[in-house]
């Protein structure tokens, strides 16, 4: 391998290891303060334990020797690997799609149930996935096109969000009895704005990185696709919702840059640049539909709305390549083969995905519990799972407890030295 | 005219403020504040050290009244805030020997009918 | 002595405090408050859900007084805060006991004349 | 029954409430409050333009006691927040007329004995 | 064209794409929190607009054929353009120019008509200027040194801000009836101060990739005299701010890393490491001043500093280029030929990008009103124009009102249940 | 030199660089609100002289000619030196040393004295050690393996503030009269956890550039075993701290990310992927039993953890390499001999930087003194040392004060008239 090509990728490595960055920083943003440090360390385990386990099982099912299509079979521990450089930049892909998850099942979940979902999930339902379309498998086979993961990263992650939430339900409060969705506002939008650009910022390795070499003819166009489809797409989801809604809805419009990643992430390599404006603009109006249908009509409670993401988002993105592939794209006289192809990935992965997903989390909440108690949902997550808070704590909170006890008469000048010969000196804290 | 002071779970404000309400009173102030009583202190765990919080969030209700409504009140506040666990709150019941509406500068009751 | 508490809008605080320091009254107490009474709520919207915020921030400002002075201070909060519109703010008069200056225990009157 | 309002330093607030822990009294509410009076403002500077804060923050604590505490509880809190600097506080002593423990429904003394 | 430099290039286009990051962070944690949502949503759409139009019009108007030394005229859409890895290099940059503006507007101005204003100076106000001197316009022909933009991008997107200023004016209790400066506090400085990294890290990105390939002789050079430059900035501001305020001003201080990175731009690949610890220490000495200057000679309004980081910081280094230069600099025997054409450089662009947006602004607040309503500056332009805020909303806050209607008679054991009679079954909101 | 490794280099030089606003992040997080501008003004600072001084005589001491293994000689402001490139990236590395003991001393610490021990410490410290291992010195001639400097910037700034931390004694309030070590919170966790992220993604380039070149058989493994080792830790450090505390702590899972990146930087390129995990897996029960002992055991006052991470975490990194270097290492046949020295290493480093550090530091304390008054750092750093605050201040608190004067007999038709008569037309401020 070429050292040029081996740098390109490196650097595609750790732009999406940086997206998780991204994502901690959405969902804190996006959540209520009371559940931050909660949030922060689903995403801290998520990534580390989705690494660890792609290196030992991951990485073989989705790359190994292919067995009916379907599966890997070998490459556990890397063995008998020689591309190191190719799983590092692929275990990051697994984490990706493992932490889309946790954003939609905030503020309610219990950590060790969404870890046990995640192992799962990054350890078999993933690399499945990702050996039909990017391992040699049935999808590839067909001729299925997703260059860097719309379906495969994104829109699975997606789907298992939607089984995980279905099991968990919404968060108290979310939804009157009447049925009505509230609004839960978010505690820190400036750090999920930030969030959103980390995610912008690692995009490009994300998609470029996918060229898998420094290919002059491929990289270039990939960056400017991406970048195209993400602002045509802030344009339109700012636009939209003032027009929907009457006023530019920001954590809107922020979810729309990401709707427009999501959906250039399959056809980047494969649009031309008016194309990608076209598919982000569309993008844009997807998820900020796909959050109403999502909040109001399926009312499936995702606080950051990574079901419109990366599902809305991500089933546009597969099926316009069907129409946008400048080679083989409806409307470059491609014939409707291809569309019917991406249509059919869509299906597939879905249903793999949801059932796979919504079997195991079923067990999991039957065997152990997946919700927290209402007590601790209502006072929150991080004194509850973590003993603590993510913002400062008045210094006035926290005072050594006054000992109980009744008075049996002191002497002395001042009534503290009485006290204080009553107690020992006492001790002052901060 | 009485002010009452109360003292109740921040969770119970929203029900309470709604039935004040429908009971015809819009008229109040709140403020965050803190408190401790019998309430027993609760210990989080901070880098391996132990710490306790034994202030409790609260939130302080202001209500200005006149003398015949202050006794319904109270039995409102008591139905709707009191769950029977131990930090439920205070009621306290005060004069005040004027109210002034700044706007119109009226006062007495006039201050304070809706 | 009295006490008066007056709610009134955060964006007249500043320069309440300065009339009242002209007056030659320096001593207060702020604490930052909500509140609601005859004033209609505002409407927003968070991803494409409204929400109404029906409580108002105030300021409250608590000043002790002598007796004398409670009635040119009420006017000059009623000429200051009063813009005419609804959710201007009240004033209270209530009775105070006794007033102590921590620093020096001085009480009564002394306790407040700087 | 008395309510005892005082405005202390924030530093002087959790050695006060262990003191009034050890003299028997739990029971207290709490809120942030600014406030000024005789203390000096200090100036700070931001880009080069200087500003004055002179609102200080301060501690306010509620305690609703029974008439013949009170004295002993301002003696307490007078040893322990009075540094002999200005700015160290007051305290109010103020009617209260009823106490209701929202739990029970008790009121009277027997709403705030522990 | 090379793969190695291909991927250097790229690199650098998802620096200076991640520059847009960091001022958006400067710029919300510099203003008050009740605009920060508002602030947001500028930058979004800046970077997003920016990008698409330069690829509409942009790139055509600053690379396109040369007509007169002026503007460029073809390569519209890319058409005919071969190297995309150049042009999306480029159209961040353009971006960047836009959003220096948005900074020393904020917390006052219409979005809408803002928006108005990103679209003619992306599309044509600062492509006009890039093709003066990148373009091979006359400015290039005259052998005008700006080797990644102190005046091309930085200069001119100042220059458009002191327009913008005078025809917007102050921020309500910025200035005094008797001319007074008040201090208007930062929200968050430890926002502004990540910002400030972020845009330090793009910034090699800007310089470094300014060398358009990967070269040895070149980019390892860019890279230290920027860092030394900025390193040299932050300590002339720390402690000149310390001498002239008694106090380390913190955020002059961050200022000063931007001013200095704005003043090594021009010369970065012209002047020694040496030069460029001169022309750094020199920077925040200009900065600290120039914030002065600006804030409380012209009265000017800005926010976040960007006349003085990006204008004074930017005439400052490209004049620099006509003393530092190694190769025809005056400390170097070099004459002052090279010192003139830098002058003339400057000036033209000032003329050139005031008078241009001082029209085009001026227009649009005769025609359209530039200025939010004093009632929605006060309350904030969070909840104004995006119905929302940017920060936790306490719980309380947010309740379903209480129906208005006199009491009738109602039966039932207690309060709660008669009234409840009364108003059906009440609905209780988190 | 290749262009392909040089940008390699420079890439690695870039993020490097960017741990900084890592570290600044981590530090602010971590600590009390009333101290967050000090500290970044200590980070700013801190990056700012170190890469000038580095400049100046830093390099020269530890790449300079060798004279008797111990230090440097020549290459003072690059003399003669030809790979710009590489001096570039190796100030990246001292800045990092010195910026390490800035948060051991947060919140208490006067910001000059804190200055002139970073200037010794990048100046004159930090370059012997990096002499003795790295610059031909007497370390390397034993055969001392630290790939990217566990021992060499890790340990080396641990030690430093292990002596630092000792002069300047705990905060107040943080250890009662009877010893008892109490809490004090961290203000901002999330802005916390962002700069680990930060400071993970800047690794690879730590790690990753110090290659020195795109080699293909060495870079993708270091970003291998860097990602496996770090993902590891975090594992252990949350769930060993949820055995140890009952609790996941999340400001030690936290540590535990950075404890297993510190722990893999000597080995980085010498164990093997599974050894990478183990090391990993052991750096995060070293972290968080380290924090235990140098917080209750040592008695020192260290608010964000780094002499756990980079001193407890340092050392058994560099020993681990003795043991699990695929060629040398003990569990691979190769006998104690490389563990020998990898402890002499330590032992060597720790003594010359502890006692470096302590004669200097005392000497400063003995002259200027090191730390804030007692009312200054209650009233906090922020106001004493900045003027000003990091938070927003609320408006009521700014206000222009009443002037203090008799009344006079005023007329006028209202009181407000009448005392405006008295001041003349009183000045509002927003
Ligand atoms: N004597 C008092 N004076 C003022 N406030 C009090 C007093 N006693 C209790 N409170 C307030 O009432 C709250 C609840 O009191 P607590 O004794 O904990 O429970 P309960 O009222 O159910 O017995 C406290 O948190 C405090 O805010
Ligand atoms: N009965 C009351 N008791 C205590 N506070 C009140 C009462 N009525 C009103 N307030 C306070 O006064 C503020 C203004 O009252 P509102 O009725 O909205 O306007 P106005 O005083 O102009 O009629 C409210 O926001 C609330 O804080
Ligand atoms: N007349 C007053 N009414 C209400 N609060 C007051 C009054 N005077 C002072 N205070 C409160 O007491 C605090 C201390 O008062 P100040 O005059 O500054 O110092 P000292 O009490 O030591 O003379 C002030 O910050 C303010 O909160």
């Amino acid at each position: 391998m070429e050292s040029v090509d081996m740098s390109w990728v490196m650097l595609g490595t750790i732009l999406v290891f940086f997206m998780h960055a991204g994502f901690s920083m959405v969902e804190t943003g996006f959540t209520r303060s009371k559940n931050s440090l909660n949030i922060l360390m689903k995403n801290f385990l998520t990534i580390s334990i989705g690494a660890v386990l792609y290196f030992i099982v991951g990485y073989g099912f989705m790359f190994g020797t292919d067995a009916f299509g379907f599966i890997g079979t070998d490459g556990f521990v890397l063995n008998g690997v020689e591309d190191i450089g190719f799983f590092i930049f692929q275990s990051m892909f697994a984490a990706t799609c493992a932490t889309i998850i946790s954003g939609a099942v905030a503020e309610r979940i219990k950590l060790n149930s969404y870890i046990l979902l995640t192992i799962v999930m990054t350890a078999f339902i993933y690399p499945v996935v990702g050996h039909w379309v990017w391992g040699g498998g049935w999808l590839s086979e067909l001729g299925f096109v997703d260059f860097a993961g719309s379906t495969v990263v994104h829109f699975t992650g997606a789907a298992g969000a939607i089984a995980a939430v279905m099991l968990l339900g919404a968060r108290i409060g979310k939804y009157s009895k009447d049925g009505k969705s509230n609004v839960i506002p978010a505690s820190n939008v400036p750090l999920g704005a930030l969030g959103v650009f980390l995610l912008w910022f690692g995009w490009f390795g994300f998609n470029g990185g996918s060229a898998l070499a420094a290919d002059v003819t491929v990289v270039p166009h990939v960056i400017s696709t991406t970048m195209l489809s993400a602002s045509a797409a802030v344009i339109a989801s700012a636009y939209y919702s003032s027009l929907r809604y009457k006023k530019i809805d920001a954590s809107l419009t922020l979810n729309g840059a990401l709707g427009g990643l999501v959906g250039i992430t399959a056809g980047t390599a494969a649009v031309s640049l008016t194309g990608s404006i076209i598919i982000g603009l569309i993008s844009g109006i997807v998820l900020v539909e796909g959050v109403a249908f999502v909040d109001r009509n399926l009312k499936l409670d995702d606080p950051v709305g990574a079901i419109a993401v990366h599902g809305a988002c991500g089933i546009w993105g597969t099926i316009a390549v069907g129409f946008f592939a400048t080679d083989g794209g409806l409307f470059y006289g491609g014939g409707a083969t291809l569309l019917g192809i991406q249509a059919l990935g869509v299906v597939a992965t879905f249903a793999w995905t949801f059932i796979m997903t919504f079997i195991v989390f079923g067990v999991i909440k039957a065997v152990a519990g997946i919700r927290v108690s209402e007590e601790e949902e209502i006072s929150g997550l991080d004194f509850a799972e973590h003993g603590s808070q993510a913002y400062e704590l008045k210094d006035i909170m926290v005072t050594t407890p006054p000992a109980r006890q009744s008075n049996t008469g002191p002497t002395g000048a001042t009534l503290v030295e009485r006290l204080d010969q009553l107690h020992g000196k006492s001790i002052k804290m901060d | 005219m009485k002010k009452i002071e109360c003292i109740i779970r921040p969770e119970k404000f929203s029900e309470l403020r709604q039935k004040l309400g429908d009971f015809g009173i819009y008229g109040l102030t709140v403020t965050e504040a803190a408190g401790c009583g019998l309430q027993e202190g609760k210990t989080g765990v901070y880098r391996g050290n132990e710490y306790e919080i034994n202030l409790f969030p609260k939130i302080k209700i202001e209500m200005v009244l006149t003398e015949d409504m202050t006794g319904e009140v109270i039995t409102l506040i008591k139905e709707i805030c009191g769950e029977g666990n131990v930090g439920d709150g205070k009621i306290f019941v005060m004069p005040v020997e004027d109210v002034i509406r700044i706007r119109t500068g009226e006062n007495g009751v006039g201050a304070i009918s809706s």
